[in-house]
Parts: C-alpha cells; structure tokens; sequence
C-alpha cells in the first residue's frame, strides 16, 4: 500500500518538470500566422502563364477527377490576344470551398500548370458565400502569392517512375 | 486616527454590526479569492501543460471569470419539463449559501472571526458538509440519470469521508484542548505547527484532513460525483446559465474554506516569521489551494467503490489511531509538565 | 457569549444575501428566450430520448454505506466531549474509550469481512 | 484496493493449448454474458435503469451510443448502437475510379488515415499486380509507423483523459500526448502538406517524395518522442490510481478476441502472438525484423502496456528505416493525369494489413471496368466495438468508460 | 491459400483446382466448413462480404456473399470462401461460430439485404430501425432523400 | 416546438423601464457594453463532436493551439454551453439527436459549422445517409472551412464569432449577400435555413423528429412477418 502511493507521487515528477518547460503554443491567427512548410494545401489559385494570360485551358479534367465536384469550368476557343494563337479559356471557374477537401488531385491532373494550392487559408465566414472562389477571386488569390510549392509539373515530375535520382522533392 | 480605531473596536463589540461589516467584508474578499482562484487554476494548469491559459482579455486573463461571470449572468433560464420545479430551482443559491456561511466561525485574524464559537470547529465542519444535501437535491430533483448517479455517489462519498475529516480535525482539538479556533492557533503559537509538533501524528493527521478535504470538495482523484467523463457532469448535469455559476463558484469557495481550516488547524493560523497577521493566514489557504489545484491537474480518478473502500478500510481506523496517539501525547505531555 | 450567535446570525444572512443577490441580478439581467418550449426542456441523455425516469429505486449497496457511516457518525459524538475533557480525565479515559471503539471496530471488521463495500 | 495483478508479475504463465495456438491459460474460456440477454429474464436487486450513454458524450469517442442497462450502478447488458456516422463510403467507393477513391479511405480511419488508404491502395495494386519501387516500400513503412505513433499517442491521451476527466491529470496526459503527436503531424505536414487527411498515396507508390532535411527532422522527433514516453509513463504506469483503474477490468477472453475479429492490441495483450507485419509481411516490413509485444492478462492495463511497447517498437523500426531509404523513383505507374487513369482487370482480391487497431482489410471486386463492383472494408474496430456487450457486463459506468477506451475503437472506422 | 486448405475443399466440395479468391461453397455445407476451418486454426474471423449483382440478359439477380478466415500466428494465412444465392435465397449463420459474424452479417442484411437463417439478432446495424431498402444494393439510388433531413 | 430557428433574441427586459427613467441612460449604456463584453469573450463551446473535425477540435484545445487563451473551454452539457461547435460529418441518423442537443442550448447561443462535411455534407452530400450540412436544420453562425480545418483556422474563426456577436448586439451586422457567390454554390438537395424557398411544414417536421424521437431500444430481434425477407 505504501509502495504504491510513492508510486503514484512519481505523477507529480512530470507534472512539475513540465511546470518549467517552455510553453510549446503557436501565436493565435490573427496576431500572427503559424508557420507553414511549402507544401502546405490550404487554398486555392489559377496560375498566369508565361504571356500573362490565365493558364487554364478549361480541359475539365479537374472537374472531372474531383471526387467532391466542387469544380465547375465553362470554357471556349478564342484568339489569344498575346500570341495571336486560338486556344481554350475558361469562361467561368467556379470553385465551392463549403465542400472542398483539399485532396490536391486538381493540382495532380492539371496539364496546364493551371491550378495551384496556396499555403495561405480561407478565411472562416459568417455565410457560404464568403467561401466561393471564383475565376476573379482565384486569379487574385495568384498574384498575391502564397503559392504552394506543389505545381502540377513538379508533382509529377516527382512521381515520375523512370525518374534517375532518389533525391527529389526539392523546390 | 483614534477615532476610526474606537469606532472599529465599537463595531468589534457589537455583535450584531460585527456579523454585518466582518461578514461583508470577509465574503467580498472571499468571492474575489474564489475568482481569483479559478483564474489561478487555469493559468497554473496551463503552466503544468506547457501552454499559457487565458491571456487575452486583461493582463495575463484576469478579467476573463468577471466575463465569464457576465455572460453567466444573461443566459436564458432553463428548468426542464421532467424536473421536479421547486427544489430544482431552490437548490443552487443553498450551495453558495452554504459555503459562505461556514466562514462565519473561521477566523483570518488573530482578533477572532466574525463569530467566535466555542465549538468552531465542529460548525466550521458542520456547516461546510451541508453542501452534500443541495448536491443531492440538485440530483435528484433533475430527474436525469446522469444527475441521480452522480447524487448518488457524491452522497456515499461526503458521508464517508465525513468520518476521517472529522476525526482527524480531532487531533489539533485534543493538542490544544479547545475547540475554538482562535485558541487552537493560540496553541500553536512558537512554531509548534499542529503538522510538525509533536511529530507523528499531527502532520499524518494533516495528510488525512487534507485528502479528506478532497473528497469533501469533490477534487480529483476524488471527483467521481462530476466525473465529466462518466457523467457528464454529474448532479450539474442539466444545471445551466447562473444556477450552474453557483456550483461553480460553491465548488471554489468551498476548496478555499478547507485549505483554510487546514491552515488554522496545522499550520498556525496567521503565526509566522515577523508580525503575525492576515497575510500569513491567506499565504498559507492558498498555497493549500494552489496545491489542490496541483494535485488535480496530476492524478487520474478512482472507481467510487475504490474510493469508498479506500476511506473505510485505511482512513478511519487510521483517523482513530491518530486520535488515539494524539490523546496520549496529551495525557503524557501533560503529566510531563 | 449571546453576542457570538448573534454574529453568526447575521453573518449567515449576508451570506444568503450574497447568494440570492446574485439570483436576483441574474433573474433581471438574463434574456428572455423562446417561450416555454418542449424541444428546449426536454430532458438531457446525450440526445437520446430518456427510457424511462430516474426517480427509480436505487440499488442499496450505498445505503449500506449510510448505515456504517451512521454507526461511526455516533461513535465521533461520543468522542468530541471525551477530547475536549481529556485532560481532566486522564489515562483511564483513554483506555475505557479504546475498549469501547474496540467493540465498535469489530463490527467495522465483521463489515468488511462480510464485504459489504465489495461491489463485484 | 486492487494490488498487482498476478499475472503482470514478470512469470511464465501456464498456457492451453487451442487449435495450435498456446493461449495463457488463466484467462482462455471464461464464461461468456449472452449478449442478447432479455431484459424481462433479469432480476435486478432495485429498479432496473436503462441509460442512454452516446451518442453525444464526452468519452464514447465519437457517436457510439451504448444502451447500458443498470442495476445501480453495475451494468447487467450493454448494447451498442452505432452507424451515427454512417457514410456510406462502400456504396461512394462501387462509383469512384481507383484515383477518387483514395481521399474517402483517408475520413474512415481519421486517426490513421494513411493505413487505410494503404489498405485501400495495395488491394488495388493487388488486382493490377503492380510492385511499387523500394523507395515507395520503404517510405510507406516509415510513413504507417509514424501513423502508428500518433494514433497510440491519440489513443493515450483520450484513455487517460477518460480516466482524470477533462478537468484533472488525464487531462494533462493528453495535452503531452497531443504535444509530442503535433511533432508527428508537423513531418507528415511537412511530406505531404496537410495535416490529417493526406491523400499521400496513390496506387503504384506514394504521391510525395521527402522533401530535403526530411530524414534528420525525423530521427531528431524520434529522439523526442521516445524521451517524452517515459514521462507518460511515470505519470501512468505505476500509479497506484491508474493501476487500480484498469488492473482486471474488462478482462478479454483470447478465444472470444479471436473469434470476434478483434486485432491488434486487444488480441496482443491477451496472449496472442499475432501481427501481420512479422506474419505477413507488406511493404518492406519483410526487411526488418519486427518485434512484437505480447502481454497474458488481458485486462485494460496489459492493452495498455502493449500500446506503450509497440511505440517504442515503431520508433524502432522507423530508426532503423529512415537512415538508408533507397534511391530511385516513387511511382511505378505513371503518374495519373485523367480520372479513369488506372484500368482494372477483372478479379477478386482481399488484402489484409496491421492498422494501429488490428488487422484493416480491403475486399475489392472488379468486372473490368474502371471503377470496382464492389468494395468492402474489414474495419478492426467494428470488431473491437462488438465486444462491449461481451465486456460490459458486470462492470460499473466508470469501468466501462475505461473499457471502451482501452479497445480504441474509431467509429468513423465502424461505421464507415 | 495454404495446402491443408486446399486439400479440404478439393475433399468437401469435390473440386479439382481452387481459385485463390475462394471456391463456391453451397449455402447449406457453409456451417460445417467454417467448423471444419476453425478446427484447423483459422480462428480469427475476417470479413463477410455480400455483393448485389443485378439482372442481366444472361443471368437472374443474384447475390454472392464472400468469407474469410485467417489463421493467426507466425506464418498467418487466410482462408476464403464465396457463397452463391439466388435473389431470394437465404444463407446459414455463422454467429454461434464466430462472435465477429454477428455484427459482419447484421450490416451485410442492413445495407445489402441478405438473410442470414438462425441470426439471433437480426436488425439493422448502420441505419435507422425504420429505413427502407438496402443502399449497397446496385438499384438502389446513391441520392435518395430522406425527409425531413436530407 | 422550437419551429422558429431563425428567432435569436437578445432582449434584456429590464431595459424597456430603465430607460424610461432620465439620466440613466449613459448608465445603461456603459452596462450593455460590459454584458456585450462579457457574452462575447466568454464562449464555452458544447463539442458536437462526430467523426474527424472532432480530432481537429481536440487539438485545438491542446498546448500547440490553446484555446483557453481567449477564454474558450468546453463543457460536456449543452446546459451550460453558448456555442455548439459542429465537427464532422452529420448524417441522417445524427441530425434529430443534433438537433435535439441544439435546442437544449439556453439563448443565447451561436452555431459553428468546422469543416466541409458541417458546412455542406462535403463528398457525401449527395449521399443517401448524409446531411448535406447542418445549416439545413440548424442556424449557422461562422462557417470555417476545410477539411478539417487546422486548429488556427478554428481560433480564427472563433474569432470571427465573437466579432459577428459585437456586431449583432450593436445591430451593425450585415451578411455578405455577393450575388455572384451566391450563384455559384452548391445547391443542397433541401433548402438551408434562411433561404426563402424553405417550406415552414419542413422545419416544423424537422422539430417534431427531434422531439419525439425513436427510443430504439428494442433488444429482442424483430417478430419473423415484420423483417423485410430479400
């Protein structure tokens, strides 16, 4: 009996020593943004391309691969003012965040390099529709930054089975 | 100057003025204590858990209970259709009134308490094991399941651990020959601390008193009548808005009062190094409560048959063998002298 | 002395003061919500609906505990005046007192043999 | 009060022996409670209490609703309810190509995610007969071995916090805990970007490669982890407290453990020598040798001591891994560029693997076309939870906290 | 399959060559040859799996129900069966045998709808006791509402 | 019946006849700015935890993201909770007993929805047993999405609670009404509370669901005519 409640002392051990420990929290959000790695998936955004022009074809092979369906591309074939060249635009993008999983597999079928995760988060709102990316909105989102390093390309780049080295995965 | 003191020392005398102005006084300041107290356990638990607890609102979170405290005070009423109306509704005030009213006979002065009993002890103890008939009643009356067991156990277990704290709180009664608190501490005075001299049975009886004290207050790991992982919340299970505040605080203040009977029965009351006095009676309540406070961020429960079990198997005829030697040492020490 | 419970008295009424003042702030402060809705005082089962009432009869293993507790409680009444009168009576008090909590511990023993806090 | 249960005295304890397998003998063929006992047929010594615990309360885990019948406050039957989190992840999966369906595995089991979509995933390479490349055999190993460190460290936290309340020691059990697991999260944060439901693999390999530094970040956590076990560990395993808690309750009977479908550490620490990573082996778990923890009681505290013994075990094996992962590519396919990118034959696979909870099984049919006929997912701890009726008997509403607590049941898992 | 396995149901069922996803047992030889695997060690109860194959031009509606035992220890192997019955057949228990076939076959006849004979609590395990139909059934909608909730 | 989700009250009666008398007013408004400060800085969240957001939820309140900082705790009892925080995934089965704990919640009380499956049923929302999101039933205070959202997301969005409360009780509170977010939302297969396709018959259903729900606690198995026989 005694033995035991020496043992059950030694709790007390823990308890203190972390009493001197340096408290392990994060800042809150609004004061100041934890850390994220590069990779992080917390939002969304559609790439320019080289000329200036959004990147996104409108394939709909996102539309098609997103197991939530939250992706609705309208698109058609014009002249590209840039390189006078007639080639697919999405119309309309409409991205529902209320529903979003962050799987990233838009990311992995792109093949435009079109579609990007950003490691900055959607912002929690007091109605859905503060949740709806739209092209405007997904668009804005690129030019101010936060991207995610995982591009379509590198993504399978990394896959890739004849790749040669093992080191991979660098930016 | 001398006016202000001969008007104290007027209201000192009157019995009736000193209840009121000692009672205000001592409850304003106990509340704040208890206030204080839940703030407190909340930073220290978070220190325990390498996390820095409530800072946003005032300095390091000390205004966050008074928000608390606001917001408690406009939530809806709620009495459910199941309830037995009455008792549910007149149970939470007897809580609060309970606690506060066995700080009557406890003394934070060496000028006595608002009420100097000559049985102190005994109403202090009395009065603050009162609190287990509203938490019946509030289990009862409920009507839930939860509630009732949770009633259920913390009958069982108020009444016996009744039975040690009593007779371990015999022990300084019987070194000092007195049951008035005041004379108690008096009998202490020169550092024989009931918890240190004579050695043995005072500071085992401490022990006793302490863990006792525990289970009266339903602090972990004697919490079993809210254990919020069985029971919801126990006999406060379907308590909410102000009804619950008084619970809430009801269970603080009455954590204060036993680390504060503890304090006056072993540990010498407001003596001390230097003047003797009001700062080292609350220095040593709350360093017991602080160490309540430790206690329960540290240890896991019991089973309440364990818990039981415990009490009437080693506490009691523990308590009685203190008694016993405490008796002896008397009888010795005083055919010695 | 009268003076004393006077005190207490008076004490014990701000302390009901203090209780049912904070009552009463609440029942002026406190929104007004839905009117008397079965939805919102229906009785709490982790969102169940209850199967049945608690008001039941319980099963006496704690009133087993309220009858030991009873039996002690009187044994502590016998020994309060007996420890504040210890000095005047001495040794033989002590004795005779430890013959009597001896009886009194038999049947405690007898109790726990028999396993009355044995619940399984 | 209980003092050490014989049996976790460090003796050989007799063993039986039953259909070829030597089972500790003190605990093989108890009598077993009839789970459908009929309330009417019991004679309680008061009123009989029926209560209601679940599906919202704080430590069923989730929306387990236990219907516990109580004669006072020891329960004569328990039934479980479950399927408040039905989500019909079969019926989702028989009309999602292989490469949809891997994020819907990853929500079954949320506390292990990556197990499920490897259970998923290797059912589907199975039916491809595809070999994934070492480097991705590799990385899986260390990857389902971190998984299985935070889900013990999960699993810790919750059955102390179980036991101390949320206000009380079990709760700063838990806050350690979920201390040292965010440091597990953060490297798979940091590999696959998210921090619960990674969708990290894909059939033929693994969809991310270690980002640089990687490897040195995890030996560090390990290092961490494994001084911060002895800490749970002083404040648990000689706890007078916690030992009376859990030292013979919920006592599980080996043969019914088996015959119930239970896996992992409930059958473990009842004496049973069974684990799929030395027994069958998968990805590269053929290349260490892994020791298995195995305790003969069978009570809350011996599933406890396995859980303890086999994170020590993972941050063994994740040691020994993470220094030599082998060059080459991740994938064996191509990586997918279209949702119909993985063309099924026909055929009929079941393919079993060691989840943190036993033994997480995909059954798949395929008629050929691209998207499975059936799917079918052997989730342990339906099975674990199936016990309760079995355990529950004869114990108090405290102990049966305890008991579902210690059979780490997720019921995203069960009810799927 | 391991080899004592193999020889059982070659000596049972009569077959020459066992497929490795299992043979096709009769419903009513199923109980002996679950009890006949049990006595050889497969002790641990894995999985039971019902499939719905809905009518086509060459076959009526069926369903298949797929079993599989494993064998625990070093060196586990599994052990696996299939059971054919028509669309209104019923198939034997497996609960007096195996305590995991109980709630196995409760959510088999919950959301595919097979009876299990001899089940001693045969109730809906997944959804609500008053549900109609059986969702993993292949005409059975993916987004069938259910009023008020969805 | 609580047929009215939409009805938040925050009506203090004392204050129709402390008005009336003169000079009190700056009192009173210094008394409305501290119980406003008061409601909004003490949230105690009632954690309708079902499946992963539940993890999440957890680890909110964990050293790494200590929600105890701005005096957010939980308790197990809706009784004594201001703010239900749905984590997970509600499913058919689910919602009454959601619903039913909701309306154990004294006023005034708020509803977060954490997570995709909360908000809107995520991938299983055109499922047969899944909800698809719970502001179908249920009103909605603060959407945070993701899936689940990390616990810094769950602070932020706590936090945009305790903004939308300053704001209400001040009256200053505007919902975003972007048509053109509105257009492009997914649509749930019933209509949410607030949209005016709603048919009241279907809220009232809904309360009555809640209220009277199947004990479901028959034991013995069902009579041999009553099972449905494939």
């Amino acid at each position: 009996m005694m033995r035991a409640w020496i043992d059950t002392l030694f709790a007390f051990s823990t308890t203190l020593r972390n009493v001197g420990r340096r408290r392990v929290t994060e800042p809150l959000p609004w004061k100041r943004l934890r850390a994220h790695p590069e990779r992080y998936r917390a939002g969304f955004a559609l790439t320019d391309d080289e000329h200036g022009e959004v990147a996104c074809i409108a394939c709909k092979a996102c539309e098609n691969v997103c197991p939530s369906g939250i992706i609705r591309v309208e698109g058609e074939r014009r002249e590209s003012p840039v390189t006078g060249k007639k080639r697919a635009y999405p119309v309309s993008f409409v991205l529902d965040m209320n529903a979003c999983i962050f799987c990233e597999l838009c990311v992995q079928v792109c093949p435009s390099d079109a579609i990007r995760m950003r490691t900055a988060w959607t912002i929690p709102g007091t109605s859905r529709e503060d949740q709806v990316l739209t092209l405007e909105r997904l668009r804005a989102n690129a030019r101010e930054g936060h991207l995610s390093w995982a591009t379509p390309g590198r993504l399978r780049a990394m896959q890739d089975p004849e790749r040669k080295n093992g080191e991979g995965g660098e930016p | 100057m001398s006016r202000v003191l001969d008007a104290l020392r007027m209201i000192w005398e009157i019995g009736w003025l000193r209840g009121l102005v000692v009672g205000f006084v001592t409850l304003t300041v106990v509340m704040l204590i208890a206030a204080f107290t839940i703030w407190f356990e909340r930073k220290w638990s978070g220190r325990m858990q390498n996390r820095p607890g409530p800072t946003e609102r005032g300095y390091g979170g000390w205004l966050q209970i008074f928000a608390d405290f606001f917001k408690l005070l406009q939530k809806e009423n709620l009495t459910p259709t199941a309830t037995d109306r009455r008792l549910f509704d007149f149970v939470p005030p007897i809580v609060v009134f309970v606690v506060l009213s066995s700080l009557a006979v406890v003394p934070y002065v060496p000028q006595g308490p608002a009420a100097d009993a000559s049985v102190g002890v005994l109403l202090a103890l009395a009065i603050s094991s009162l609190m287990v008939f509203p938490v019946w009643a509030a289990g009862w009356s409920s009507n839930n399941k939860w509630a009732l067991l949770g009633a259920m156990r913390a009958v069982a277990q108020s009444i016996s651990y009744e039975i040690p704290l009593v007779l371990s709180a015999l022990v300084p009664v019987i070194l000092a020959g007195s049951f008035r608190l005041t004379e108690i501490v008096g009998a202490q005075a020169d550092w024989h601390w009931f918890a240190f001299w004579p050695p043995g049975p005072g500071l085992a009886a401490f022990v006793l008193f302490y863990l006792s004290s525990l289970a009266e207050a339903n602090r972990i790991p004697f919490d079993i009548p809210e254990a919020e992982s069985e029971l919801v919340a126990g006999a406060t299970t379907e308590y909410g808005g102000m009804k619950f505040g008084m619970f809430y605080l009801g269970e603080y203040v009455h954590t204060f009062v036993a680390s504060s009977l503890a304090a006056l029965l072993f540990f010498g009351g407001w003596e001390g190094p230097g003047p003797d006095g009001l700062h080292w009676m609350l220095a040593k309540a709350l360093i017991l409560t602080a160490s309540v406070i430790h206690v329960r961020w540290t240890l896991v429960r019991y089973r309440s048959d364990q818990l039981l079990r415990l009490c009437w198997t080693y506490f009691v005829p523990a308590a009685l063998v203190l008694v016993f030697a405490a008796g002896l040492w008397r009888i010795l020490a005083g055919g010695l002298a | 002395m009268h003076d004393t419970w006077i005190a207490a008295l008076v004490f014990f009424a701000v302390a009901a003061l203090f209780a049912w003042g904070i009552m009463l702030a609440w029942a002026l402060l406190r929104v007004r919500g839905r009117r008397a809705d079965p939805a919102r005082d229906a009785t709490y089962e982790c969102g169940e609906e209850p199967d049945g009432s608690a008001w039941i009869r319980f099963h006496p293993r704690y009133y087993v505990v309220a009858l030991i507790f009873v039996l002690f409680d009187v044994e502590t009444i016998f020994l309060l005046p007996w420890a504040l009168n210890l000095d005047d009576f001495g040794l033989v008090a002590l004795v005779e007192m430890c013959l009597f909590l001896g009886i009194l511990l038999l049947g405690w023993l007898y109790a726990l043999k028999k396993g009355a806090l044995r619940w399984q | 009060m209980v003092d050490a249960h014989p049996s976790h005295e460090p003796v050989a304890p007799a063993l039986v022996e039953v259909s070829g397998l030597s089972l500790p003998a003190a605990i093989t063929h108890l009598p077993r409670p009839d789970p459908y006992l009929n309330v009417e047929d019991y004679e309680p010594e008061a009123d009989a209490m029926a209560l209601n615990m679940g599906p919202q309360h704080p430590s069923t885990h989730g929306v387990l609703r236990l219907k516990l019948f109580l004669d006072g406050e020891i329960c004569f039957k328990a039934v479980p309810y479950v399927g408040y989190l039905h989500r019909g992840v079969e019926k989702l999966l028989e009309n999602r190509t292989a490469i949809q369906s891997v994020p819907y595995v990853d929500k079954n089991d949320y506390v292990s995610p990556l197990t499920g979509e490897l259970a998923l995933v290797m059912a589907y390479e199975a039916l491809l007969d595809v070999e994934p490349p070492p480097r991705a055999q590799v990385l899986r190993t260390i990857l389902m071995e971190l998984q299985r460190i935070a889900s013990h460290h999960l699993w810790l936290g919750t059955f102390c916090l179980d036991m101390g309340g949320a206000l009380g020691g079990g709760s700063s059990v838990f806050l350690y805990n979920f201390r040292e697991r965010e440091l597990i999260l953060d490297l798979l944060e940091a590999l696959t970007g998210q921090r619960m439901h990674y969708n990290a693999l894909m059939v033929g390999g693994n969809r991310h490669d270690v980002p640089p530094g990687w490897e040195e970040k995890v030996l560090a956590t390990m290092d961490r982890v494994e001084d911060r076990l002895a800490e749970y560990e002083a404040m648990t395993v000689d706890n007078h407290i916690f030992r009376s808690r859990t030292v013979g309750v919920g006592v599980l009977d080996p043969l019914l453990a088996l015959e119930a479908g239970a896996g992992g550490a409930n059958l473990r620490a009842s004496g049973v020598d069974h684990d799929l990573r030395r027994d069958a082996p998968y990805a590269a778990y053929g290349q260490v040798d892994v020791r298995i923890p195995v305790e003969t009681a069978g009570d809350c505290y011996a599933r406890f001591l396995v859980r303890i013994a086999e994170m020590r075990e993972a941050i063994r094996i994740v040691r020994l891994l993470v220094s030599g992962i082998p060059e080459g590519p991740i994938g064996a396919l191509k990586p997918p560029r279209h949702v119909n990118a993985v063309k099924l034959p026909p055929g009929e696979v079941y393919v079993g693997i060691e989840s943190p909870r036993g033994e997480l099984g995909t059954y798949l049919i395929s008629d050929g076309s691209p998207i499975p006929v059936r799917v079918k997912i052997r989730p342990p701890s339906l099975h674990a939870v199936s016990l309760l009726p079995y355990l529950c008997v004869g114990a108090t509403v405290s102990d049966i906290v305890v008991i579902l607590g210690s059979l780490d049941p997720i019921l995203g898992e069960v009810d799927r | 399959m391991p080899d004592d396995v193999l020889a059982l149901f070659r000596t049972r069922l009569g077959l020459e060559e066992v497929p490795p996803e299992g043979p096709f047992v009769p419903p009513e030889t199923l109980p002996d040859i679950v009890a006949a695997l049990k006595e050889m060690g497969f002790l641990l109860f894995l999985y039971c799996a019902a499939t719905h194959w809905p009518a086509t031009e060459n076959r009526p509606e069926a369903f298949t129900v797929a079993y599989g035992l494993r064998r625990p220890g070093p060196g586990s192997s599994t052990a696996r069966l299939r059971v054919r019955i028509p669309a209104d057949g019923s198939i034997p228990t497996l609960s007096g045998l195996f305590a995991g076939a109980d709630w196995q076959e409760r959510e088999q006849y919950d959301l595919v709808g097979i009876h299990f004979e001899g089940h001693p609590d045969l109730r809906r395990l997944m959804l609500p006791e008053d549900w109609e139909g059986h969702p993993l059934r292949k005409d059975y909608a993916i987004d069938t509402h259910h009023f008020p909730w969805r | 019946m609580a047929v009215d989700e939409t009805s938040r009250t925050f009506v203090h009666p004392l204050y129709g006849w402390l008005e009336k008398i003169p000079g009190l007013s700056v009192g009173l408004t210094t008394a409305d700015a501290v119980l406003s400060w008061g409601l909004e800085h003490s949230l105690w969240v009632f954690p309708m935890a079902t499946s992963c957001c539940g993890i999440e939820f957890m680890a909110t309140m964990t050293s790494r993201f200590d929600m105890d900082q701005f005096g957010t705790f939980t308790r197990p009892t809706p009784r004594q909770c201001d703010v239900m925080v749905v984590a997970g995934t509600i499913t058919v089965k689910m919602a009454p007993r959601v619903k039913r704990l909701w309306d154990m919640m004294p006023e005034p009380r708020w509803c977060v929805a954490m997570g995709s499956c909360a908000i809107s049923g995520d991938f299983y929302r055109n499922l047969y047993a899944v909800v698809p999101g719970v502001d179908t039933f249920i009103p909605v205070d603060v959407y945070v999405p993701g899936c689940p959202p990390a616990p810094d997301h769950v602070h932020a969005g706590m936090h945009v609670l305790m903004e939308k409360i300053r704001q209400v009780r001040k009256g200053t509170f505007r919902p975003n009404a972007d048509p053109a977010a509105r257009e492009g939302l997914l649509r749930p297969s019933i209509p949410r509370i607030g949209d005016p396709d709603r048919d009241p018959a279907l809220s009232r259903a809904q309360a009555e669901a809640a209220f009277r729900m199947d004990p479901g606690c028959q034991v013995t198995p069902r009579s041999e005519d009553e099972r449905d026989v494939p």
